[in-house]
């Protein structure tokens, strides 16, 4: 029995490195650093592993997934991160505490403001700033706003992760009516920039209320109509029900936050469990699902939409007039001390650690990221499933690898 | 010569050795199956060759082909799950490894 | 300011806490040592007066004299969140116990602090670096971590086998890397 | 002289080589001709069944591509209207010629093989696939008359050499030497067979009423008006047929074997260039195939949908004499003046130039389409290629449209759906329709 | 098709041409499968034999059975095979093909074995050897479903119980062996 060294079968995990002399190289490389790789780098009885990504069009080089698969059923799954690290953390510290705002702003590139909302009320602890009520609208305002576009971008990305090529382009007529009206805002379409410590940058303007009113007249048919498009079609539910089930004792083990959780039937939302800003004075829902599948997870996203456009409706008939900045030194030199800020974005709860060591910089800034808790449920929620759901379910976890990565 | 009865059964022949020569010669248990599929065929030439030339058999040896063809495609099915369950418990298609029957 | 929060916490972990119970804005910090906090966390988590059941956060911290690692976590009993931290870890050999047992979650975010800090969770049965590469030997959020080293010391550094591919021929090169991988 | 030859640009190169070779070969055909001609033409004659049949497979072949270039552009530009975009518009008026210059990008492409694949089947597969979904063209009947071949058992022909793409896709799934190429092969080999059995177990019941396999003579039994259909006779198995057509024909919501979020482009995955463009071709080919079959089987084929009243125009032109001269001297000039006139006439700000060019164009359209109409009455394959054209690109937009709509399906649910709802449908089918036949006919 | 005309310049019966080429082919692909040591590839020969075979058949007069012999043979036989050899690849089975020891013993059997046959077919005669005749569908049809319906049903149950038994052997039990 002669062995075949040109040609390892598609089991061998091995990569061939020279052809001329048949060296291979063993991925991972051996011995197994951890108890959990020992047990997912060993191959049972007929099954396989696949790579998917980096180089995989839904993963698009910025996230590899190693799959152990029997079949076509998925037995484990272990992602693999680091493509789009970029150490926000560490930039932060070398940057005083302004600019570290920009640092966080690309870290989830769909739902920037939220990135720098979470920052920005630590800051403000810090320093016991008391930001005007003006300013507190504004932000709420347009982070509302940026809620909307994230969920619409959701829905067509996840639509086209189970084949559907229309949502996608229907959903960025939405976005990216938005977003141009926080270019307005703003002067950015993507990276905002736009919350300041104690306010925001700029106050409203003529275009932005223009935009903003002509899109609220139309926004709540316009959105249904691109919904009838998904909700009623019987392949896609079919596909989506009972599929990533999680209950809601596991979420909470999982730290899941945001319309994930609440899409077990928990109502946690850090803007009622842990009101900030002016979330307290405003009347909406919490939506909650009780299946928790990816369904109820879509689902609850598109409820949510709602709930957002009655907050920005009261928003803009309550804005309080005002200044939209506290008056501060333009160098900021924060007592020494601790302090951390929590805000439900559209993916769940971001939060920031900052200390002070009374220097013009952040010592230690730690951010953290709900795409990164969620991503690492699929090991969770996959196992059992088909590779054709491995993205249907990571796709309804919504995490950005902007902000896994950091 | 060529446009003969007897040219289409040498071919049949010459198809059926190469069969038997495979099913002998072979000890991958997949590939002694395609040599009973060669051999199946061979017989199959011969039974439509028949027909052709004999005026009584024409139909009735295309009847009879066909039916061989159905058997054929049964007998290809269970042998190649016999192989799969077989290899399933062993992890190697050659057929001279398949000696639970000698201990 | 939670002011019941801070006198139930004095009542139940009294004996194990390692500094006085800090207050300000709306968190409550506590310290304590790396050793009981398996133990503060189970009470924290299951006691239903205090049912701190979400786990918020997870962060490792180097103070540049010793290593802390920081949990922040929230419960409906309170308006407060709660800060814990572990606190005065060797530097040099950082180790804390793990809190998967309760939060699985917490797994990657301490996956996350063994990359950047070194801090080791001993019972995750998963600490493998997850943002560097697996030959990585630097912890970058270190306080001493200075880039120039660790250049030199990263895999990175050198010639390697891969790019020889592309590089200009060079016989001896293409001698040693065949010598070193037969 | 080589360093003149050295200079010259490539196109340069092909039209200095090409047209000497071209005079030559000219030449010495007239030559042929001249001395071997009558020769030739009794062999011509002698053989005129084969020569009938090479001439239409070779016909078949080159009509595969622009078919092909012209489905391919009908996908882009419709899915974009659906997706409110505007799709392709800048080669060719409207971007009508993207396509084209898709297939010459295809064809300038390198064309790797990767390392580890098997060099002979990997460059194999694809001329298989392709192979396998023009040869069905062969029994497809495209107007009275305009057939290939017209076997007695054609439909048989068209399943069997159906089948062989499997293979061709197994070939490639295999050989690429890739994971996703053997899922993506294994699975579209799975499929298709599972989808085969639901595919010609729909038209057994319509095999029983038309008592017949062969495709021209099931055509010429739906006539002459659009109820003699076999769509209205056999309306489960028209249903099962398109969705199992669609199945078979790789498309959405079927195209697990292409899905690009699961398992990026399947079997096709490892291909580039021209190897590519053949799977590209063959995935087409197949839609415009399975809509003619479709329409063959079940929508009258090359039939018009009512009787078309008996309208020969006779037009003779030796016996106009004179009036045949004077008719093309004088006809165009004077309708292009009264066709320009109304356009001078009521728009002032129109100058006299720009409205005899619209008289003149205008002319033109209503002359083609009286030689249209003309050749429509008085010949029967120029009626039966526009109906059989009409209706299987209506089919063919279905297929795009229900791309631009529909997700994809799940692989288990495929499966599910074929054996447990497709099948047992089908069955019943055959069985109503043979129950009903010997009622009927006792 | 409407051959029997005799080929051009050659003077050859269409036929015996067509014959020719399709019996080497044939026989070429066939000694491929029993020869090649890539197992896949020697099913594909497996695929050309097949083809080449229902080329044959057209030749007999018997276009219904060459229909049969690719949508079968083809399209069903060599896609199982195919799919069960890519099934039984694995680290542990290699790729290549092994002979016996016993193969050259095999080959001479073999020989023998077409020799003896071509023998006994030359020195048989066949009776009435007319000239070949074309097997209408529809009375193959009336003879299939009237003096055959007893096998054809029998065949029928047969394909059933290899259906069955086929899923049940190749069917992984969930608590089985790993």
């Amino acid at each position: 029995m002669t062995t075949d060294t040109r040609r390892p079968s598609a089991d061998d995990p091995r990569v061939l490195l020279d052809e001329e002399i048949g060296v291979y190289e063993q991925i991972p490389p051996y011995p197994p650093r951890t108890e959990r790789e020992a047990e997912f780098y060993t191959l049972g009885d007929g099954q396989m592993f696949i790579n998917m990504g980096p180089q995989h069009p839904s993963t698009h080089g910025v996230l590899r997934v190693v799959l152990k698969l029997d079949g076509e059923k998925v037995v484990d799954i272990d992602p693999v991160l680091g493509y789009l690290h970029r150490g926000v953390e560490k930039l932060c510290e070398n940057a005083d505490y302004h600019q570290a705002i920009c640092y966080t702003d690309p870290l989830e590139y769909i739902s920037s403001l939220f990135c720098e909302w979470s920052p920005v009320i630590a800051f403000e602890k810090l320093l016991d700033v008391e930001v005007p009520r003006r300013a507190e609208y504004i932000r709420v305002l347009s982070a509302e706003l940026n809620r909307i576009a994230s969920h619409a971008l959701f829905m067509g990305w996840f639509a086209l992760d189970l084949g559907g090529l229309t949502p996608i382009l229907w959903s960025f007529i939405e976005r990216d009516e938005i977003v141009e009206m926080l270019a307005a805002l703003t002067g950015q379409r993507m990276l905002f920039n736009y919350f300041r410590i104690g306010g925001v940058n700029g106050d409203l303007n003529h275009e932005f209320m223009s935009r903003l009113g002509f899109w609220m007249s139309r926004a709540t048919q316009q959105i249904e109509s691109n919904l009838t498009l998904l909700n009623e079609n019987e392949l896609f539910v079919r596909r989506a029900r009972g599929l990533g089930t999680i209950d809601s004792a596991t979420a909470l083990r999982m730290c899941m936050t945001g319309p994930n959780l609440r899409a077990t039937g928990l109502p946690f939302d850090v803007r009622r469990a842990h009101p900030y800003s002016i979330y307290p004075e405003l009347d909406f829902d919490i939506p909650t699902r009780t299946e928790g599948d990816v369904l109820a997870r879509y689902l609850l996203r598109m409820d949510e939409i709602k709930q957002s456009l009655r907050i920005i409706d009261q928003c803009l008939h309550q804005m309080p007039d005002g200044p939209i900045m506290a008056r501060l030194p333009r160098l900021l030199r924060p007592r020494p001390g601790r302090a951390y800020a929590a805000i439900e974005g559209p993916r769940g709860q971001y939060s920031t650690y900052a200390i002070s060591d009374g220097t013009d910089q952040p010592f230690r800034m730690r951010i953290h990221d709900p795409s990164f808790i969620h991503l690492q449920s699929v090991g969770l929620l996959m196992p059992g499933n088909l590779v054709a759901d491995t993205m249907a379910v990571m796709a309804s976890l919504d995490p950005i690898m902007g902000g896994v990565d950091k | 010569m060529i446009n003969s009865l007897d040219a289409y059964l040498v071919l049949s022949a010459l198809l059926f050795a190469i069969g038997t020569f495979g099913f002998l010669a072979r000890r991958n248990a997949i590939s002694m199956l395609m040599s009973i599929e060669l051999m199946l065929n061979a017989v199959n030439l011969a039974i439509v060759a028949f027909g052709a030339f004999i005026p009584g058999l024409a139909v009735d040896a295309s009847v009879i082909a066909i039916i061989v063809m159905a058997v054929a495609a049964a007998e290809a099915t269970v042998g190649l799950a016999i192989v799969i369950a077989i290899f399933r418990n062993r992890r190697t298609p050659l057929v001279d490894e398949y000696d639970a029957m000698r201990r | 300011m939670d002011r019941v929060l801070k006198r139930r916490l004095k009542e139940r972990f009294g004996d194990v806490l390692t500094g006085p119970i800090r207050q300000r804005h709306d968190e409550t910090e506590m310290r304590i040592a790396a050793r009981d906090v398996q133990d503060v966390m189970r009470a924290l988590h299951d006691d239903p007066t205090f049912d701190f059941r979400f786990l918020s956060d997870l962060a490792g911290v180097d103070t540049g004299s010793h290593m802390q690692a920081v949990y922040h976590l929230w419960s409906a009993t309170t308006a407060d969140w709660l800060r814990v931290v572990a606190d005065d870890l060797d530097r040099a050999r950082p180790r804390v116990p793990s809190v998967t047992f309760l939060w699985k979650g917490a797994e990657w975010m301490e996956r996350e602090a063994y990359d950047m800090f070194g801090i080791v969770f001993e019972g995750n049965r998963d600490l493998r670096r997850i943002y560097m590469p697996p030959d990585y030997e630097s912890f970058p959020l270190r306080k001493d971590f200075y880039l120039a080293d660790d250049a030199a010391r990263s895999p990175g550094a050198g010639v390697r086998h891969m790019e020889q591919s592309h590089a200009p021929h060079n016989a001896t090169a293409d001698a040693l890397v065949r010598k070193t991988n037969a | 002289m080589s360093r003149a030859w050295g200079r010259l640009t490539l196109p340069g190169k092909v039209v200095f080589t090409l047209v000497p070779l071209l005079l030559v070969l000219s030449v010495a055909l007239v030559i042929v001709i001249a001395v071997f001609g009558g020769a030739m033409l009794d062999i011509l004659v002698a053989n005129v069944g084969i020569v009938r049949f090479l001439v239409a497979v070779t016909i078949l072949l080159l009509l595969a591509p622009p078919s092909a270039f012209i489905i391919i552009y009908m996908e882009m530009k419709i899915i974009a209207l659906m997706n409110l975009r505007l799709g392709p518009d800048r080669v060719g008026p409207w971007g009508t010629l993207l396509s084209t210059v898709h297939g010459l990008k295809v064809l300038m492409k390198e064309d790797f093989t990767p390392t580890g694949a098997d060099r002979i089947v990997f460059t194999w597969a694809p001329i298989v696939v392709f192979m396998a979904s023009v040869m069905g063209a062969l029994v497809i009947p495209f107007a009275p008359g305009l057939i290939a071949q017209d076997l007695n058992v054609g439909l048989l022909y068209f399943f069997a050499v159906g089948g062989l793409s499997v293979v061709g896709l197994l070939m490639a799934g295999w050989s690429s030497y890739n994971k996703y190429s053997l899922l993506g092969g294994l699975r579209s080999a799975a499929q298709m067979i599972s989808y085969e059995i639901p595919l010609t177990l729909s038209v057994v019941g319509l095999l029983i009423l038309a008592g017949t396999m062969s495709l021209n003579t099931i055509v010429e039994n739906q006539g002459p008006w659009f109820t003699d259909w076999y769509v209205f006779q056999q309306p489960l198995g028209f249903v099962i047929f398109f969705i199992a057509a669609t199945a078979e024909a790789n498309r959405t919501p079927f195209d697990l074997t292409e899905a690009d979020s699961e398992i990026v482009a399947g079997f096709a995955t490892e291909y580039s260039g021209m190897r590519f463009g053949f799977f590209f071709f063959a995935e087409y080919i197949n839609v415009f195939i399975m809509s003619a079959l479709l329409v063959t089987l079940f929508l009258g084929g090359w039939q018009a949908p009512f009787p078309f009243p008996e309208l020969h125009i006779a037009l003779d032109p030796g016996s106009l004499g004179i009036w045949l001269l004077l008719g093309i001297a004088i006809v165009p000039v004077v309708a292009t003046l009264v066709l320009a006139a109304p356009f001078y006439l009521l728009r002032s700000s129109t100058p006299w130039w720009q409205a005899l060019i619209a008289g003149f164009l205008l002319f033109n359209v209503l002359a083609v389409g009286a030689v249209l109409g003309i050749a429509y009455v008085n010949f029967d394959f120029v009626a039966g290629i526009l109906w059989f054209m009409g209706k299987t690109y209506a089919f063919v937009f279905v297929f795009v449209w229900m791309r631009g709509t529909l997700p994809r399906i799940r692989i288990d649910q495929l499966m599910g759906f074929a054996w447990k709802w497709l099948l047992p449908a089908s069955l019943v089918n055959l069985f109503v329709t043979a129950a009903a036949i010997v009622v009927v006919g006792n | 098709m409407a051959l029997g005309e005799t080929a051009p310049i050659i003077g050859i019966a269409f036929a015996d041409i067509l014959f020719v080429m399709l019996a080497a082919v044939m026989l070429g692909s066939a000694l491929m499968v029993v020869l090649l040591r890539d197992i896949i590839r020697s099913g594909l020969a497996m695929i050309v034999c097949f083809a080449a075979l229902a080329g044959i058949y057209v030749l007999l007069q018997a276009p219904l059975v060459a229909a049969a012999q690719v949508l079968v043979y083809i399209g069903a036989i060599s896609v199982l095979i195919l799919f069960a050899i890519m099934l039984t690849q694995t680290k542990a089975g290699p790729a290549r093909l092994v002979f016996q020891t016993q193969s050259a013993a095999a080959a001479v059997a073999a020989i023998v074995l077409a020799l003896v046959v071509a023998v006994a077919v030359g020195a048989t005669d066949w009776g009435e050897v007319g000239e070949r005749m074309h097997t209408a569908t529809d009375t193959l049809a009336r003879v299939l479903f009237d003096e055959f319906v007893l096998p054809f049903e029998v065949v029928s149950v047969l394909l059933l119980a290899a259906v069955i038994g086929a899923v049940y052997l190749a069917k992984r039990e969930e608590s089985g062996p790993s």
